[in-house]
């Protein structure tokens, strides 16, 4: 009998972590203990609890962590609000991994890199930024602009500012989008912040955030003279199988979960704009 | 017939009264008729269509065209208008932004029925009166014009419009009343329980949830249906058991209890070619037998049956006390 | 080529059932034809086409995909997959054939669907010749020879003999099934009937029916061309089209509680449904436009994109015939085709 | 129809609470028998009963479904009842219609004072399904549990 990719495997979640008032991380094992599989930065699984439902998550750990995967996902549907009320020690199902990743061994090697993400678009891109720090040889500088709608919404926050931080030559850029009491950092939209920053366009971009950040900050950037080629991002629609099967998350004839979720913008500008 | 259709729908959209018009377009042979919105005197002479194969209620597209800008010009067969009454009831249709216009109808021509009398290749049909002359890839067939008709025809309950329409073209017809109407609902009836459950799940199982009969049933027009809904628990895509199969019937058939108005295109477009107006003529049979004669569509201020009551109702239990086959 | 006496038939498909379950379009009460197992009695149908198509036999509109049991924290995977039967298909049409091939195309590229997979393995597709086409065929469009179509054997009914012909391996040992009844023979009644049959083909009313319009132009062209709002206007929403489609394969997964156990199946699904990629966020293709056009494109332009040219369509006609709005692919290629 | 005398019936009583669950409390404080095998749903109404409530009762093992509310004229609601009593006219004929045992679906009116006749309703009722035997027209296999 041929293996089935649609069968999952059972993960054990070891670790909730609240980031947000509306985003857990979840630290997931096999039943053995072990990582459940490897992966590259940017790659997704399939989570799901039998008889709730099942969705495609970015797989937030680094590939270079040996223990464990991690996801970080935003309370807002069924299934996410599930995920949300279990206990450690819960099983869930996990499959993958799918989708291309990020070319942090082509595209990326060697060259300097500008991440911009909002809000929970940081989920995927931690995977990419902690593989990068652990093989920090292989890259040139690295510059981080992250924003949320406010100082608690920033995933990850304990991490920037413990280890992003302190990692050599690496620049990191928060900003929230309204004053806040306890904030003395930038405030204001992405678009404008990454204009403001006027980042070397030299770098390689990738980004992440909801689509109307996305739009303008791919504007920007265009102002700023970065061209389509060299800014990538990663995209989320409606899965059901995860391989390219079920017909239902394609942008033209690119499936998200098989040709993806990692798009360059030169790539999607062939594509119809139904994302 | 058609002439003086497109004649008055020219008039009006050059007059102004209206800004497009909802009727039927022709296709590549004779029987492939889509429903179209047509904005133009052009568009008119080149593809609009009224003959007897225009079978497609066009009242359900209203929901949504009496929304738009402007005023619709629509054409309602008889059985269409009860369809078009029961929406304005039920305050689905903007009454103000449609112009109605009432065609008279003969019965119109199936080729499902036509097709399953072993008639194969139909390339064009024309029909002279009451004699069907099919052209097929494999020579000229005849067929009178009573034997074509599709199910909702043959038991076609009255060819008098309800009155909704602003003006009509052509006579108005009279309502009928030969009882054929309930002829199979009452042989079903006649059977013993187990045949008629024999029978329904025959018929039931070759349900392939297409949701044709829902989607074109003016009757559904729930934004959300309940099968679509996952919060409802019984959000299906295909029916994995014969009990989904059944469930998915006879609540559809329920949820439009009161409010069908019979006008039989459930069954017109079932791709499985399943019975499924049997469902709602019980329904209509049975509150007929129990709550007096009811008619959807046909009268503006009635309360739905289901939407009243009287204290000396019929108990449930008249369905044991009546009788009939165990 | 072997051949075998029409009278034959029932002793023919009574053989082939003592070694394999056999399938095949038997008329159904209200006289259209429908795949059915056969059993000493059963009469194969003389229509062109079953209402549904073949695809059901290895894409069943239902498939178990495995059961869960959930035991406070833990949860129990069950694989519930099995080794199915040996099966024949007998009087696939030349269309259907094809779409086999398209669907092998989606289901067995990598990672291969073994549910899939299994039941190909298992099912041997015996085809028949097509003599008496209807006025909505249209396979020809895609290259589909209705005289001579695909599949593990081919057969042909001609002058009261049924004749058979092995393509492949499996075939061959089809063909030794009941070998004992066929005498081999040479093709030339086979040849005429083919000739014969063309020349009806030729004259279809949609033989000439043109997909130059998506092969000269981009996919940016024809998505975001202006035709698919008049096209799609009075579109219901519903899926018949995907449902009698033998090449349609998307499908939807979900979760049914027993209330002792979680089933996990798979079931037909269709890009024309409002709710196919609903979010809990957004949908990507909200209006029916978008979902209309989501299917045509799928068929002539990025099936083709991804598969060297071949088209997602076999021109079976199906959709022609049961589309409640007469409403189909014919009519979106030839509103293409008339710029 | 032959008695199957291991067959015990499971049987889901809509109970409505302003009479009838009050009416089966009573039948409990007054110590009256009636089998075990009826499980009792409290509902606001016997009008909050949707048709798709007793279908899933069948579809998850029930072999006879039961509604019961106050007395025509007694609902607390005023009119509720009433409008239980078309639908499930409707609905029962229906089933009846495409061949569901009429026999498994049952309207009985119990005020919170007629103990006595919620008991004698469900032995009733009991012995009614039980004659029938296994629900097997309107079941869903996937609900059986295997043996």
């Amino acid at each position: 009998m041929h293996n089935e990719t649609l069968i999952p495997r059972i993960g054990v979640v070891t670790d909730i972590r609240q980031d947000t008032p509306d985003v857990k991380t979840f630290r997931v094992v096999g039943t053995d203990g072990k990582k459940l599989f490897e992966h590259i930065p940017g790659q997704c699984a399939m989570v799901s609890m039998p008889g709730v439902g099942e969705g495609m998550f970015s797989i937030t750990s680094s590939p270079t962590n040996t223990e464990f995967m991690e996801f970080s996902i935003k309370k807002c549907g069924t299934l996410t609000s599930w995920l949300h009320s279990m206990d450690v020690g819960q099983q869930i199902t996990v499959r993958g991994p799918y989708g291309n990743g990020f070319p942090v061994e082509t595209t990326f090697k060697g060259k300097n890199l500008l991440f911009i993400a909002g809000g929970i678009g940081l989920a995927p891109l931690r995977s990419v930024i902690n593989y990068v720090r652990d093989k920090r040889e292989n890259y040139g500088s690295v510059q981080i602009v992250y924003g949320s709608r406010s100082k608690d919404d920033l995933v990850d926050y304990q991490e920037i500012i413990d280890e992003w931080m302190k990692c050599p030559d690496t620049e990191v850029n928060l900003t929230i989008d309204r004053e806040q009491e306890g904030w003395d950092g930038h405030v204001g939209f992405i678009p404008n912040y990454v204009k403001e920053l006027q980042p070397d366009t030299s770098k390689t971009v990738v980004m992440c955030g909801p689509p109307i950040m996305i739009k303008f900050t791919l504007a920007g950037l265009k102002e700023l003279g970065f061209t389509d080629t060299n800014v990538f991002t990663t995209m989320e629609l409606r899965m059901k199988c995860a391989i390219g099967k079920c017909g239902r998350c394609n942008i033209g004839n690119k499936y998200v979960c098989k040709d993806g979720p990692v798009f360059s913008f030169d790539q999607l500008s062939e594509l119809p704009n139904e994302y | 017939m058609q002439e003086a259709i497109i004649k008055r729908a020219k008039e009006l959209l050059a007059d102004g009264t209206v800004n497009r018009v909802v009727g039927w377009k022709a296709g590549d042979f004779a029987y492939d008729v889509t429903p179209a919105v047509f904005t133009s005197a052009e568009e008119l002479d080149k593809d609009f269509l009224y003959n007897d194969f225009c079978a497609p209620n066009l009242s359900k597209y209203l929901i949504k065209e009496s929304r738009k800008e402007g005023k619709v010009l629509v054409f309602l067969k008889p059985c269409d208008s009860y369809s078009f009454n029961q929406l304005l009831k039920e305050h689905r249709i903007l009454r103000d932004n449609v112009y109605v216009i009432a065609i008279p109808c003969r019965g119109k021509v199936d080729i499902g029925t036509v097709r399953d009398s072993g008639i194969k290749g139909i390339t064009d049909m024309e029909c002279d009166g009451e004699t069907l002359t099919i052209h097929t890839l494999y020579g000229d067939k005849t067929m009178s014009h009573a034997d074509s008709l599709g199910d909702k025809c043959k038991t076609c309950k009255t060819k008098k419009h309800a009155a909704c329409f602003d003006e009509m073209i052509g006579e108005e017809g009279e309502p009928n009343n030969d009882g054929k109407r309930f002829e199979m609902v009452e042989k079903l009836e006649a059977m013993t329980s187990e045949e008629r459950f024999n029978f329904w799940r025959n018929e039931l199982s070759k349900c392939i949830r297409c949701n044709a009969c829902r989607n074109v049933c003016p009757a559904c027009s729930c934004e959300n249906c309940v099968f679509d809904n996952p919060a409802s628990g019984i959000q299906q895509r295909a029916a994995v058991t014969s009990f989904e199969e059944n469930m998915f019937h006879l609540i559809r058939a329920f949820h439009v209890a009161g409010r069908c108005t019979d006008c039989g295109e459930c069954t017109r477009v079932c791709p499985q070619n399943i019975p499924l107006h049997l469902l709602n003529r019980k329904y209509i049979k049975d509150i007929n037998e129990f709550y007096g004669e009811y008619q959807a569509g046909e009268n503006f201020d009635e309360r739905a049956p289901l939407n009243a009551y009287t204290f000396t109702d019929c108990e449930p239990d008249v369905v044991y006390k009546r009788g009939g086959n165990a | 080529m072997y051949k075998v006496s029409a009278d034959r038939i029932d002793e023919l498909f009574a053989k082939i059932a003592a070694a394999r379950t056999l399938y095949l379009p038997v008329d159904q009460n209200d006289g259209r034809a429908a795949y059915k197992e056969w059993s000493q009695g059963t009469k194969m149908s003389s229509q062109l086409n079953t209402v549904r198509s073949a695809k059901g036999f290895f894409f069943p509109q239902t498939t178990n995909l495995c059961d869960f049991n959930l035991k406070d924290k833990e949860i129990e995977v069950v694989d519930i997959r099995d080794e199915s039967e040996d099966f024949v298909v007998f009087g696939v049409r030349a269309c259907d054939a094809r779409s086999f091939t398209i669907l092998d195309k989606v289901f067995l590229a990598e990672p291969v669907d073994s549910y899939y997979a299994t039941r190909r393995e298992h099912g041997t597709v015996v085809t028949m010749a097509c003599t008496e086409p209807e006025e909505t065929c249209f396979c020809s469009v895609f290259g589909i020879d209705a005289t001579a179509p695909e599949g593990d054997a081919s057969c042909w009914c001609e002058g009261g003999d049924l004749y058979i012909r092995a393509n492949t391996e499996k075939g061959e040992q089809f063909v030794s099934l009941i070998s004992d009844m066929l005498t081999e023979c040479d093709d030339t009644a086979v040849k005429a009937q083919q000739e014969r049959v063309k020349d009806i083909l030729s004259k279809l009313p949609f033989a000439n029916v043109s997909t130059d319009y998506f092969e000269k132009n981009t996919l940016l062209d024809v998505f975001n061309s202006e035709k698919w709002a008049k096209l799609s206007e009075s579109c219901l929403a519903c899926g018949t089209c995907t449902f009698v489609c033998p090449t349609c394969q998307c499908y939807d997964i979900k979760d049914f509680d027993t209330g002792h156990g979680i089933k996990r199946y798979r079931t037909w699904d269709s890009c024309m449904y409002a709710d196919f990629t609903k979010m809990a966020a957004a949908n990507s293709r909200n209006t029916q436009m978008q979902r209309f056009r989501q299917r045509f494109m799928h068929k002539l332009v990025y099936f083709p994109d991804n598969n060297n040219g071949e088209y997602g369509c076999v021109g079976c006609g199906r959709c022609l015939v049961r589309c409640p709005i007469s409403m189909n692919i014919v009519k979106v290629m030839k509103s293409f085709g008339e710029e | 129809m032959s008695v199957n005398t291991e067959f015990k019936p499971l049987i889901v009583a809509f109970c409505c609470n302003w009479c009838s669950y009050a009416g089966a409390d009573l039948a409990g404080t007054n110590r009256l028998q009636y089998p075990a095998d009826v499980k009792i749903i409290r509902v606001p109404c016997s009008c909050r009963v949707n048709p798709m409530f007793v279908l899933r009762a069948f579809q998850r093992g029930a072999d006879g479904v039961i509604l019961c509310g106050c007395h025509p004229g007694d609902c607390h609601y005023t009119s509720g009842n009433y409008f239980t009593r078309r639908r499930m006219a409707l609905l029962f004929s229906m089933l009846d219609y495409m061949g569901i045992e009429k026999e498994r679906t049952r309207v009985e009116w119990v005020s919170a004072a007629e103990g006595a006749k919620f008991a004698k309703t469900m032995n009733e009722f009991v012995e009614t399904v039980t004659k029938l035997g296994e629900n097997r027209r309107l079941e869903d296999l996937r609900c059986k549990k295997q043996s």
